[in-house]
């Protein structure tokens, strides 16, 4: 949907850079297309703001006005002149230069990014990097302009902003802050633990050790999905006692004690809330298959039977009237107000009409703050005994682990997984489209068909996670980002050899 | 010196003028007289009957048909002072000889403006324009305002010569008045109406007009490009308006600062790929943008967003190449000439069953019966005047009680008909107003884009009902279909094209419905035209077997000995009418 | 704002508005077969057409703009007897085989003979046939019922992309189909399904529906889309308690168009493979038990270990395809029931 | 294959090179092959069905070979009135094929166009770039004989 509103612009005579190492749909529309090696993101950006300083093409007024931290961080991009950064990223020069130039000069810029910047180790910093760019330009707080993050699945963003991270409360409010923690103490009757709890691939690590004992997954198939398969397999199977609530028999639930129906959003009733922050209705269409009940009902009756008093008559209804009184992005959101037409939080108050965008006049946090960054290496990168670079990412037609998408007609346009192969390196493997070949990282190995095309650049390789068939992740790297734990799902090391099908 | 002004457009060449100029051009050189003779090959001198013409200064003798072998006999006569009689133009009701062009009855009404120069300059060389006051108007022009031009257009009365005859300055006011980062000026030369070639004759015998024109109206409404579309099937138009804009850029009226002005002015030329509909002004447009010809719908018009979307003004040929003679004479004579409303002349093609076909430029306001007979020479073959049909498919017909009526937008709108491109085709008794009709259709029909509903599927239906009609497969009800669908489509389509599409069949619903009703009721086509009504047979009495039909016959299907009475096989005959029109003895009947 | 008249009413409208939205938006209806919102304005079918008074022809009023002291008719005679004849044109052209269509009574061309009674056309001639295309996976191609208003083409051009169709050929013989009619399958089509959802009549329909149910016994629910972070609204199409189809819904900010995933994606909701009651492994081997059963026996194996061990040994993973409601039931079920903060899921991945 | 990425090349970027770009492409090989056409989509990047769409909307464009030759018949008012009609039937009968179609030596190619412009000539017909007029249908075996003649020179 994005990329058809890209598509749009484009026609409408506005202008595309497209930085990626893969030539995508979109490449077709770029007036520049920058083909940046995968891992140096950091280096092309830095490499972008510099010719912008340097040509006096930045926002001064933004910059002084709304902005901290400019001096240490121009200190920093000083050194990413685009000759350098043509070395390290391989893309021309010229081009950098002449991309910084279309980017500037544009009256409103937006920057839209996806997993391709965050799975990295440098993930954190990749989004900071942006971030300077954007205010560098002044390409913040209107409408048009601004940075935006794509979310993969439905409602990642409300699973965030519903709390189901290890450090926030719903809303955003800190688990190690007092006041926060007193308030929720208070509105929900009971103790509450004070350090902030891990993320889930510490969770693996936790498990695999043995800390963890007990693991409850609600809707997550995380042996498909997660980095370094095989470690998640065995760290699932060293746990105690493992409960996944699912609509299918998922390649985790086959792993686990308990498995729980659960049901699909077309029997449900509840809101999802999207990549641009609106929430909006869920709907029941159908009722309920079998013997299933929707997750809220298992969630409370499990409650109830642990010695809780969870009561919820009226159902989703009344739980969002909870999460209104809880969350102040929230505040206003209830299902009459939803009924029509979704909202975008913030949203406090019943009367308030909601926001599309953030940041208008300041930040959310005052300052817009410059973070120097610097370039990072990936954690793997390709050598003698594993030269070839696998990056993942998606197809249009399949959906994260297939288990849905997979389930549907859908599956007949792209039944198996084809990695994606230039045809030069092909050649140095003697490898002809279709072939079948297999594919090994330090971590594992998978079997795939091969489909040799210059949409990839040579040295590189690319898989999709959809596939049970060709588990990708059996391969990945999961060294993480420091700051969020992220892992490096887009670049590690692997080997290819040509084998029958 | 004198000049033998050898006719060079697309009719005199089909009859080898090309071969005529180039013996005249050896018999010059091998009797040494190119100090005394200059040789000329120009464009279209208009008579296309009489073709190859060649006119000879400075007393403008005119000679006809003229074939390479007269060229001795003819160099001989001029270089002695004298006229070769022989090939002077005869008038047919007289036989007496015409010795210069202006007496030519042909010529004799005519009131040669926008024409004055076809068949008089060279076309490729531009001295020749410019020795006839060729860009005067532009230089007279860049001393003005724009709105001054634009005032002087308006003052003219100047109005469209394509199709709807809208008046030209307020056009132009339109475009001027819409503010733009680049406009456009558009010459319309895709010239389909089939039976008008006005444009073509225009554009091949004096193309530097055309491009005075375009510079003229970019430089009022603020234009800096200019796009001429013209067809393909123009080649020698193309050409010629090839050579003209590299020549005007050579002398520096085509590119920046033009004449030491501020103005910048640059031409294209782009070649149609065969869809009449490209010359509807908006469908023009999206084919120069390499898009299927389909119009768009209006508003927004061309003058605020038109060739990529940018104010554009568009003029055909004829209409451009009257805007330096207005400028060259001054709005306020040119005004004096026409009627109220409509002013200055008009270009006709005049074609069909007339004696003189050709292009005529008379003054607007002229009778119809004086171009027919005084032009014209009248209906060819002595047979009696039906009608004429003006406008193309767009247009309608004029019968005997229109004779006398003066002929401008107007006048020609409240007869049901319209002035169009100017097309006039004269029709004879045997010429049958219900084919006419179908045959219009048919080209409506293959020329509609296909984007419309009324349009793409309502001529569809109109051109089936009309073919069941000459097949003789009509009923009453379908002439009142006729009447109802071909309202509801010229109401209801989106484009020029649907909108008059219909207008041949009402036009001849209205003057010829007696025609229409004897095809239907009584099977019977009275102009003899309608081959499912006919049959043809030899009256064994008559036919003295000399085979001359036998022999014409292009389907075979005429059978017989010699000395015997021909017969005629019904299944095979293709009522073609040729074997009734060779047979000498008047043998052959219709029936 | 500009005041026209409207059928005798006067109304104040926005100066940017066409005669088409002014009416609209004051509750009359103007019939349209070739306008969609938000796709360029072609004026082609013309059946909105309108009397502008003082005007000699009928104008579109789709593309025509409001001025000031404007007065419209949008129902007079000349207007119906236009439209009559624009049906009657599209009818003879058109595949009348309406008893077993599935567009029946939800088919703009139908909707319209009857508003201005139309039973039959008097224009019996050439009728184009073509052959069904029922070679892609998702919907079929029926052209012997296109009425060439070209709403795919264009939301194939301007809103996918991939602008799979267009116009062939010209006037009555004008065709909207793929380049030398390849099968969809041969082309760029990315089976978005847009096309099925603009058209008005029954040429694209899609593969899921056929035979399934009438327009009239088809549940239409508006819902969020469960694939991506965009939440594309849609309407799920239901008969009999199950999906048949999916539709355009115009309230979010997909402003109705949809990918593969949304249009076609929802077979899983009715997959064999979906679990329909709790499962207890025993011995290596799931045995159903009822929810009683599993429930308590989950509560029984977590308030052992809690007891054992304390939060800590807890971990909980939510899910992205889940409610709100329900993620934060979920880390409300750790936080307060297992007395942990471990709870997280998939944003990362 | 060549010579038209270098028109492609030409036209690249161009403001509505796409009708001239098919033109040049057309006079090259006499028609546009699926081919040609596939490829003057990719290199102007445009999508193949906007590309067959122009090309099937205007006349003068063909998908099919045609002949060396290309004899177009005037059915404008003026031929069609003075017996267009004769001429066609003559030649389709000395041809040996309907209007539209080539000749299986692959020398003619018959076509009607709505107006030559040549009106005074009626009726008329045009062999390539040659203009005849005043046609009868006696005329025709002849002025095919001499087009066929220069072939075999």
């Amino acid at each position: 949907m994005t990329g058809y509103r890209i598509k749009q612009a484009v026609r409408n005579g506005r202008k595309l850079i497209v930085a990626d190492p893969r030539k995508i749909e979109l490449t077709n529309y770029a007036d520049i297309w920058l083909r940046h090696r995968p891992g140096t993101d950091i280096a092309l950006i830095n490499g972008l703001a510099h010719v912008i300083l340097r040509d006096n093409l930045w926002d001064v007024e933004f910059v002084c006005e709304r902005c901290e931290g400019f001096a240490e961080w121009s200190e920093v991009v000083e050194g990413y002149h685009p000759k350098r950064v043509e070395e390290i990223t391989g893309v021309k020069a010229e081009l950098i230069e002449e991309a910084a130039h279309l980017f500037s000069q544009a009256e409103r810029a937006s920057i839209v990014y996806a997993m391709g910047i965050t799975q990295h180790t440098s993930g954190t910093q990749n989004v900071l990097s942006l971030a300077n760019l954007a205010i560098l330009t002044g390409n913040v707080g209107k409408e048009g302009a601004g940075v935006y993050p794509l979310r993969g699945q439905n409602n990642v963003q409300g699973a965030c902003d519903m709390g189901c991270l290890p450090n926030y409360y719903p809303g955003y409010q800190l688990v190690d802050a007092l006041e926060s923690r007193h308030k929720f103490t208070q509105f929900w009757g009971t103790d509450l633990p004070d350090k902030p709890g891990l993320t889930l691939p510490e969770m693996m690590d936790a498990a695999y050790s043995g800390e963890i004992k007990a693991l409850y997954i609600m809707g997550e198939n995380p042996v498909l999905a997660d980095p370094d398969a095989n470690h998640v397999v065995k760290a699932l199977k060293n746990l105690d006692f493992l409960v996944v609530q699912d609509i299918f028999l998922t390649e985790t639930a086959e792993l686990a004690e308990v498995v729980l129906p659960a049901v699909s959003f077309a029997e449900k009733v509840g809101t999802f809330t999207n990549t641009e922050r609106r929430i909006q209705r869920v709907r029941k269409a159908i009722t309920l298959r079998g013997n299933t009940q929707s997750d809220w009902e298992t969630l409370v009756a499990l409650a109830n039977k642990m010695g809780h008093n969870w009561v919820y008559p009226r159902g989703p209804e009344e739980i969002m009237e909870e999460i209104a009184r809880c969350t102040p992005s929230y505040g206003g959101i209830n299902y009459d107000r939803l009924e029509t037409r979704g909202l975008q939080w913030p949203c406090p108050t019943s009367d308030h009409p909601g926001t599309p965008y953030l940041h208008r006049d300041t930040f959310s946090r005052g300052k817009g703050k410059f973070h120097g960054v610097h370039h990072i290496p990936a954690a793997e990168e390709p050598d003698e005994d594993y030269p070839l670079l696998l990056t993942t990412g998606r197809n249009l037609y399949q959906f994260h682990t297939g288990s849905m998408s997979r389930r549907s007609k859908l599956e007949r346009m792209r039944p198996e997984e084809l990695m994606m192969m230039h045809p030069d390196t092909a050649k140095d493997y003697r490898i002809k489209d279709g072939d079948y070949v297999q594919v090994e990282s330090r971590r594992g190995e998978v079997k795939t068909k091969t489909q040799v095309t210059d949409h990839i650049p040579p040295g590189m390789v690319f898989l999709t996670f959809h596939y049970k068939e060709t588990p990708t992740n059996r391969l990945t790297n999961s060294a993480r980002d420091p700051v969020c734990n992220i892992p490096e799902l887009k670049v590690c090391a692997v080997k290819v050899k040509k084998v029958m099908n | 010196m004198k000049e033998i002004l050898v006719c060079g457009g697309t009719g005199c060449i089909s009859g080898d003028s090309r071969l005529v100029h180039d013996a005249l051009e050896q018999e010059l050189s091998r009797q040494g007289l190119e100090a005394e003779f200059k040789l000329k090959y120009t464009g279209c001198h208009g008579f296309c009957e009489q073709g190859p013409v060649i006119l000879v200064t400075p007393k403008d003798n005119f000679y006809c048909k003229v074939a390479p072998q007269d060229v001795p006999n003819l160099i001989h006569q001029l270089k002695e002072g004298k006229v070769y009689d022989e090939l002077l133009y005869v008038e047919p009701t007289t036989n007496e000889r015409i010795l210069t062009r202006h007496d030519v009855p042909f010529y004799k009404k005519q009131q040669r403006l926008v024409l004055k120069n076809c068949g008089i300059i060279d076309p490729e060389n531009i001295d020749d324009y410019l020795s006839s006051c060729g860009y005067k108007s532009l230089q007279k022009v860049l001393k003005l305002q724009p709105e001054q031009v634009i005032q002087e257009i308006k003052t003219s009365g100047l109005r469209g010569r394509g199709g709807g005859g809208f008046p030209t300055g307020t056009k132009w006011d339109f475009a001027r008045k819409s503010v733009a980062d680049n406009k456009y000026i558009i010459c319309n030369a895709d010239e389909g109406d089939p039976g008008a070639f006005m444009d073509r004759s225009l554009s091949e015998g004096d193309p530097h007009a055309v491009l005075e024109g375009m510079l003229i109206a970019g430089y009022a409404i603020g234009a800096q490009e200019g796009y001429i579309y013209i067809r393909a099937e123009y080649p020698l138009a193309v050409k010629r308006l090839s050579i003209a804009i590299e020549q005007a850029k050579a002398r520096g009226y085509l590119g920046k600062n033009l004449l030491g002005s501020k103005f910048d002015f640059s031409i294209k030329i782009k070649q149609g790929a065969g869809a009449f509909v490209c010359g509807e002004e908006t469908a023009l447009m999206e084919s120069i943008q390499g898009n299927r010809g389909m119009p768009r719908p209006r508003p927004p018009y061309p003058a605020v967003k038109g060739l990529w979307d940018r104010p554009s003004n568009i003029n055909n040929v004829e209409t451009l190449a009257n805007v330096p003679v207005i400028m060259e004479m001054g709005s306020e004579r040119y005004a004096q000439i026409g009627t109220e409303k409509s002013k200055g002349t008009k270009i006709f093609a005049l074609t069909g069953k007339v004696n003189n076909t050709g292009l005529a430029e008379v003054p607007m306001g002229i009778t119809l019966r004086e171009v027919v007979f005084d032009i014209g020479g009248g209906v060819s073959d002595g047979k009696k005047f039906k009608a004429v049909q003006i406008g193309g498919p767009s247009g309608g017909c004029l019968t005997e009680e229109h004779l006398d009526l003066p002929i401008d937008y107007d006048s020609l709108l409240e007869a049901g008909a319209m002035m169009g491109s100017g097309g006039l085709v004269v029709m004879d008794e045997s010429t049958c107003m219900v084919e006419l009709a179908r045959f219009f259709l048919s080209f409506s029909r293959h020329e509609s884009c296909g984007k419309c509903t009324p349009c793409r599927e309502g001529n569809t239906r109109l051109l089936e009902i009309l073919q069941r009609i000459v097949e003789g497969n009509g009923e009453m009800e379908d002439l009142d279909r006729l009447q109802s669908l071909g309202e509801n489509i010229i109401q209801s389509s989106l484009c020029g094209l649907g909108q008059t599409a219909p207008n041949p069949i009402l036009s001849t619903l209205k003057y010829f419905r007696q025609e229409y009703e004897l095809h239907v009721k009584n099977k019977v086509c009275p102009a003899g035209v309608c081959k499912a009504l006919l049959s043809y047979k030899v009256m064994e009495d008559k036919c003295k077997a000399c085979g001359l039909c036998k022999k014409s016959c292009p389907t075979e299907a005429i059978t017989g000995e010699k000395k015997q009475a021909h017969k005629i096989d019904v299944s095979k005959c293709a009522q073609c009418g040729v074997c009734m029109e060779k047979c000498p003895f008047d043998a052959i009947i219709r029936g | 704002m500009v005041s026209i008249t409207i059928n005798g009413n006067q109304y104040s409208v926005p100066a940017d508005y066409s005669i088409l939205k002014a009416a609209e938006e004051n509750g009359i209806n103007i019939p349209t077969l070739c306008y969609e919102e938000g796709l360029t304005i072609t004026g082609s079918c013309r059946m909105c057409v309108v009397e502008v008074k003082g005007v000699r022809k009928l104008l579109a009023s789709c593309a025509t703009p409001v001025t000031e002291g404007m007065e419209v008719q949008t129902e007079s005679e000349r207007v119906i007897s236009a439209r009559r004849d624009i049906l009657r044109l599209l009818i003879a052209n058109h595949d009348l085989r309406c008893l077993t269509c599935e567009r029946n009574g939800d088919c703009r061309l139908q909707d319209y003979c009857y508003r201005y009674k139309v039973e039959d056309t008097p224009y019996k001639g050439d009728k184009k046939h073509y052959p069904i295309d029922t070679d892609n996976h998702f919907f079929i191609r029926d052209y012997s019922k296109c009425i060439k208003c070209g709403k795919c083409v264009s939301i194939c051009a301007e809103v996918n992309g991939a602008h799979v169709y267009d116009f062939m050929e010209r006037g009555f013989d004008t065709k909207v189909t793929s380049a030398f009619d390849d099968t969809l399958q041969e082309t760029t089509c990315t089976a978005c399904g847009m096309c099925v959802n603009v058209c008005p009549v029954g040429a694209l329909v899609e593969k899921s529906v056929l035979w399934e149910g009438r327009p009239w016994e088809v549940k239409k629910v508006t819902t969020t889309c469960s694939y991506c972070g965009v939440g594309c609204q849609l309407k799920l199409k239901v008969k009999d308690d199950r999906i048949i189809g999916v539709t355009a819904d115009k309230s979010g900010s997909n402003l109705g168009h949809l990918c593969a995933k949304g249009q076609f994606g929802w077979e899983y909701v009715h997959s064999q493979d979906r679990l329909t009651d709790p499962l207890i492994k025993r011995n290596g081997v799931f045995e159903k038990a009822s929810w009683e059963e599993a429930l308590t026996y989950v509560a029984h194996r977590l308030q052992g270990i809690l007891q054992e061990r304390g939060g800590q040994a807890f971990a909980g993973l939510s899910s992205a395809k889940c409610t709100n409601e329900e993620n934060y039931l979920f880390q409300k079920f750790m936080r307060t029931v297992l007395h942990t903060n471990n709870v997280d899921h998939c944003a990362r991945l | 294959m060549e010579d038209i990425s270098k028109l492609i090349d030409k036209y690249r970027g161009s403001h509505g090179g796409l009708i001239p770009l098919l033109q040049e492409a057309q006079d090259q090989a006499g028609y546009l092959s699926r081919e040609t056409l596939e490829q003057i989509a990719e290199g102007m990047k445009l999508s193949l069905a906007k590309v067959l769409g122009v090309t099937t909307f205007y006349s003068q464009f063909h998908l099919k070979p045609r002949g060396k030759n290309i004899i177009r018949i005037c059915m404008g008012t003026a031929c069609h009135v003075r017996g267009g009609a004769s001429i066609m039937a003559k030649l389709e009968e000395e041809l040996g094929i309907k209007t539209g179609e080539t000749t299986k030596d692959l020398e003619f190619t018959l076509e009607s166009v709505a107006c030559i412009g040549a009106c005074g000539l009626a009726p008329v017909m045009s062999i390539n770039d040659d203009i005849h007029g005043k046609l009868t249908p006696e005329k025709i075996p002849e002025i095919l004989a001499k087009y066929r003649r220069q072939e075999a020179v």
